[in-house]
Order: structure tokens, then C-alpha cells, then sequence
């Protein structure tokens, strides 16, 4: 059962309407669509304000965390008078405040192990937000279980990383990084600092590969986008190896559903990150 | 002695492994092995900047003989995996990334 | 007279000060700056979240136009319930929430040869966000006529470009189009489409720009972003000419304040554009 | 007849113009007037692509002999001016973009 576009949205979306190769049909399909955001923080934000803006139909969002004062030199969405508040819902009223037709659902928890393949199952497509190596696996093992295409973004100092994992035969996550580095080597934006429009950069990208996707778009080619603001140039477009057919996620015996049961994400990245963020 | 000219660029935070430089010019020797004649792979390259150019922490970029995990070698623009990793062999105006993966947002 | 760091500073901002080369003196720098941002639309918007986020002690937005339904698919600033307000108080009060501590300066109006020197003059860093090509003359021979740099984005359909003239020794906007291109074959956003995370990028990269010669980590060198949502490689990084000594605007006989005096922008540029939006 | 091979890309709408390609690969004839023997350069390849390749409206790509007000053309990711403009010589391999300035916003 698809919903078709209302008198106003002729009006409100007219100049993605008249858009080469996207046109009605293209934002019929946003209009249809849903999208699961993982993680509202500096890559979220951005993400969740264009794909709200552009009309996706049905956006969830999951995050356990609450607002505060170091989040917004990047957070965009939250404002002074919201620390201390729920990110999910503050990211709602703030993308509803955009577009009031949206359906938005909130899951304000973790990802994690018991919990993804529930929540995520419901999602045309799914996008990695998150900040840490062990969500990233178990985000990954969720979308490649569920086959859904998962726009992975990431970014730290100065630089900013995006892909589009498990899209038509392009590789997982795994594919590339059988195993994670050492925790010594992973940093985090509060031990290492970030500059707010680098990840407001990827962000936004990860809602345009969304509606790439979505719309038809996409031309489905496996690609790593790298950005750094300090060189010149800023970005390049690496291209990516197929699927793995020894991928113990998704190779030709890869273990799926059952790898998500078995893994303790957190143990497989070399523990808990210290929580800087409370000290 | 014959040389091949690389640039070498490192992203990611790998940079700041090697003096906080991201792109680095090089004129490799053209042979790994002078006695048996192998030809410069990228195996011999990360042999190299271990041994040459890194200034700091060497776990951090070496592992068993390799890049660490969590490292992407970029040749020309492409995952080295479409070019045959380690084994692959190195001409003159290559282009090597090293990028570190990203887990922040 | 130079503004310290206050103790919620440090919080607020911590993950820009732990940043390599930027600092407690990068920050003190974007606190004692001031950005004029001319045009709140679709480059304006993020421009403006992300200067604001980042704490830059002063913005200006010129904008003479208010909100319409069109416009909320990519100027994410703006909300449902503002249709018809002026888009520059609808965007003071959105930077304000996201940074109470902001000093915010309006200017309601259209810029035009008689009035831009004096609105520009107070500010370091120019921002074009505009959708026409003879403000976007006048706004390079401003900035050349003041010796401020301009940080100018352009957006249609899929594509966008980013370039900072005026900066060093790099070229102006005439350097590179000393003749304006016939009025058929500009497109604007209204005839030809914006998809809205394509123009959100390049906003978002006006901001990135603009911190960066603020708190100098800007290496000075002319470059031309391109970006095309629908090709491999998408971003490209230019290497642009230095200024050329015959311009008519920062050459060495440059007439400078006298070709603003002078010049007719809009017939310069082949006349009125339609304006689609009224229609 | 020897032929110099292109990478020519549109950009900022021009691929509007050459039947919405973005990107074409060309042999171009490597002298551009066989009788004198001057060598392909980027004059010619705006007058080829004008005659060859240019779908509809030749008068939003060249105007006065060379590309109308409002394109800048990029040699291998140089400004053009950089380069010599239309007296650039073609090479091998050589990436020639044509794009047209955007003013939307
Ligand atoms: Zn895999
Ligand atoms: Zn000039």
C-alpha cells in the first residue's frame, strides 16, 4: 500500500520534484520509505534534519543518550535550554518542528546484541551514527542478518570517513575489518576532539547516500569516501572490494543471525571505552 | 642503484604516527632484496616506513608482519585488496594511502 | 580588546580546544571574529549552524526575503509554523537556541551597490550564500573593495562548488569570470532544482572554511571544490591561478570602491532574474 | 593517424548539453590540421567537441572561438590559466573538465 504525494507536497518538495531522474515517482518513494538513524550525536543531527527535510516517511531513531553542554559546539539540533534532556526527543521535536507530517519513532536505549535485529528489522535502511567499534560490528551484523544496505559514517579531529556497507554485492563492514584494532588505537571525539561542520559534513552526506538509494539514484558501486580538512585535496573516492566469500558475516557461510547471538561486541573490541564524557 | 618515486599519504590519525606529516614523497630502492632481486611490493614499502620514517609506537602500524587491523592500505585509489595487498608491486608515480579507520561521530 | 574564554567556555567548546593546532588561542580567535553570512537559504542555513555552534562571537545575516513552503526541503532553520516571517529573525532565533551567548546583527534587506560597503565593513570574513550571479559580482567586489576574504558556495540540481576568493594572493570572483555568463544559461534552484543535503554539504563546508582562516589552520592556497551527488569521484579539489593584474576589480589598476559606484550589477548580468517563487 | 586519448568530464549543467554525459573517453586526431602538423591542443578539442559531441545549443558551449563567459576548463585539476588555456597542448592520459560556474544557492 503506497502513499502517494498530498496537494501541499507539490509545493513543499517541488524543487526535488522537477530534479532530473528523480522527479514524482522519486519522491513517492522517499514518501514510502523509512530510515533508522543510529546514533543522534554530531553525524545524526545533520542526517536527521535532511532526510526530514526531504520527506522520508517513516525516520526512527535510537540513542540512550541525554544532552550536554559539550555536545553543542556540534549537535546541532539541541539547544541551550535542553541539557540534561533525552537526545531522541529532542531530535524529534526539532525534525518535526521542520516537517510536522513525519512519522517519527523513538528508541531511547543501546544497541545492542539482544535488542538490534528487533528494533532494525522494520527499516528500508539503516544508518551508523554511532561513535564506538563495537556498535559499528553489531550494527553491521544486524543490517547484513536483515539484509538492509547500511550508510556508515565516521569521523574524528579533523577527518571524516562514509561508506554504504552490505548495498547490492558490495562488502560489510567485516569484509574490510575482520578484526578491529586495539582499543589503544581507537579514538574517541572526547578524547581526541572534533571540529563540528567536519562530522556535520559526513552527516549530511549519509542522508544524501539515503536518498541516493531511496530515490533510485545510486549508482551501487562500492565506495569509501574520505575527507580531511587539513589537505588538499579534501576528499577522495577509493573503490572498494566486493563481498568477501570468506566473510564470517556475510561469505557464503557466514553465520548472520547467529553471529550476532555469539558475539559480545563489547569483549571483540577489546572492552569498555572509558566514559570521558562523566568524568 | 635504480629507485621508484611514491607519494605516501597517511589519514585517519596514522599521521600522527609520522611526525604529524600526511603526505610524504619517496624514492624507494627498486629491489626489496639486492641478492635475489624482488622487485618493491607494498609489503617491502610497510617494512620500509616501519623502519625508516616512523617515529612513534610501531604496534601501532605493524602487526604480525602487516598492517595492523583497523588499517586500510589505498593504492591509486583503490582497496588493495583489488590489487593483490601485500604482493602488489610498486611503480614509479604510485600513489599509497594508509588510513586508520574512523569509530567517532 | 580581545575576549577571554569563559568557564563554561571550556565545556561548551572542549572538543575543538583539545584539537592539534587549534587550541584555547583558535578558540579565542573565532570568539573575538565576525562572520557576515549574505543569504539565509539553502547554503546559508547550515553556514549559520555551524558558525554558531562553533562560537563565532559576532554573525551578521543579510537576507531580504521571507519563508515559503519551498524552501523548508533544505533550509533546515526554518519550521512549519514560520511560513511567511523574515528568514533573517527566524534564523537569529534558531542560532540563539543552539548558542545563547551569541551577539547577532540583521540586516532585512537586499544588498545592493549603495548599502554593501557599509554592512560589510564590520565584518573579518565574508560569506556568499546567494542564488544570483549579479549579487554574487557585487559581493566580490565588496570584499575586494574592503580586503576582506569571501567564502563562496554555489549549489544546483546535484552539483555544487565551493572557492574562497580574495584570500592571500589568490584570485576575486572576476579574476575567474571577468564576463558573466548569458542570463540563459544561469539556472537557479526554482527553475533547475536542489536536491537539499548537496547544497547542506557545501554550506556546511562555507563554515568549515571560514573556521579555518579564523583560527588558522587554513593553508592560503586558491582552490575550487567541485562536487556532483552523481559521479565517482564526487569531490575534486582544484588548484585555481592567482590574482590576475589586469582585473578590473583587484588588479593593479583595480578600480576597486569606484566599479561598485559604477556598475549596474543587474544589467551587467543580462537583467531580472524571473522570480519563479512568487509565481 | 595517431590519436592522443582523453578523459573529458561536464560539469555544473554542460552535460545538459552533451546528452547528459558526465564523462566521455576520446581519441582525438593528435594534430589538429593534418597540412601543417600543429599538434592537438585545447582549441581544437573545444572546436572538435562543438562539431562531435555538442547535442543541442552550441551557443551555451563556445561563443567568439573559445568557451563561452561562465565555463572554466581544468587541465588534470589545474585552472586552465595555469596551463597556457587553449594553446595547452594535449598529452596522454590528460583529464579535461568543463564546467559551468553555478550561481544557485
Ligand atoms: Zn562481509
Ligand atoms: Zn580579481
Amino acid at each position: 500500500m503506497s502513499t502517494k504525494l498530498a496537494k501541499d507536497d507539490f509545493r513543499r518538495y517541488g524543487r526535488q520534484l522537477i530534479l532530473p531522474g528523480f522527479g514524482r515517482t522519486g519522491q513517492e518513494k522517499l514518501l514510502n520509505a523509512s530510515v533508522c538513524v543510529v546514533g543522534a550525536g554530531g553525524l545524526g543531527c545533520p542526517a536527521l534534519q535532511y532526510l526530514a527535510a526531504a520527506g522520508i516517511g517513516r525516520i526512527g531513531i535510537v540513542d540512550h543518550d541525554t544532552i550536554s553542554l559539550s555536545n553543542l559546539q556540534r549537535q546541532i539540533l539541541y539547544r541551550d535550554t535542553q541539557i540534561g534532556e533525552l537526545k531522541v526527543e529532542a531530535a524529534r521535536s526539532a525534525i518535526q518542528a521542520i516537517n510536522a507530517g513525519l512519522k517519527v519513532d523513538l528508541y531511547p536505549c543501546a544497541l545492542d546484541a539482544s535488542n538490534s535485529q528487533d528494533i532494525l528489522s522494520g527499516y528500508d535502511i539503516l544508518l551508523d551514527c554511532t561513535d564506538n567499534a563495537p556498535t559499528r560490528y553489531l550494527l553491521s551484523d544486524t543490517a547484513v542478518a536483515l539484509g538492509k544496505p547500511l550508510v556508515s559514517g565516521a569521523a574524528l579531529r579533523f577527518d571524516g570517513q562514509l561508506a554504504t556497507y552490505n548495498l547490492g554485492d558490495g562488502p560489510c563492514y567485516r569484509c574490510l575489518y575482520p578484526k578491529p584494532a586495539a582499543r589503544a588505537t581507537m579514538g574517541s571525539c572526547e578524547e581526541n576532539g572534533i571540529l563540528g561542520p567536519v562530522v556535520g559534513t559526513i552527516g549530511t552526506l549519509q542522508a544524501l547516500e539515503a536518498i541516493k538509494i531511496l530515490s533510485g539514484l545510486h549508482d551501487g558501486a562500492p565506495t569509501l569516501l574520505i575527507f580531511s580538512a587539513l589537505t588538499v585535496p579534501s576528499f577522495r573516492s577509493i573503490k572498494l572490494r566486493r563481498r568477501k566469500p570468506d566473510c564470517v558475516a556475510c561469505g557464503q557461510n557466514g553465520k548472520r543471525r547467529d553471529l550476532i547471538d555469539q558475539s559480545d561486541y563489547v569483549a571483540f573490541c577489546g572492552g569498555e571505552n572509558p566514559d570521558y564524557e562523566r568524568l | 642503484m635504480s629507485t621508484v618515486s611514491l607519494k605516501v599519504e597517511f589519514s585517519g590519525g596514522l599521521e600522527l604516527l609520522f611526525n604529524n606529516q600526511r603526505q610524504i614523497k619517496l624514492d624507494l630502492p627498486a629491489q626489496a632484496d639486492a641478492s635475489e632481486g624482488r622487485p618493491a611490493d607494498v609489503r617491502y614499502l610497510i617494512h620500509w616506513l616501519k623502519d625508516n620514517r616512523l617515529k612513534e609506537r610501531p604496534e601501532l602500524f605493524v602487526e604480525n608482519g602487516t598492517v595492523r587491523p583497523g588499517i586500510l592500505v589505498l593504492i591509486n585509489d583503490t582497496d588493495w585488496e583489488l590489487e593483490g595487498e601485500e604482493e602488489y608491486v610498486l611503480e614509479n608515480g604510485d600513489d599509497i594511502v594508509f588510513i586508520s579507520t574512523l569509530h567517532g561521530g
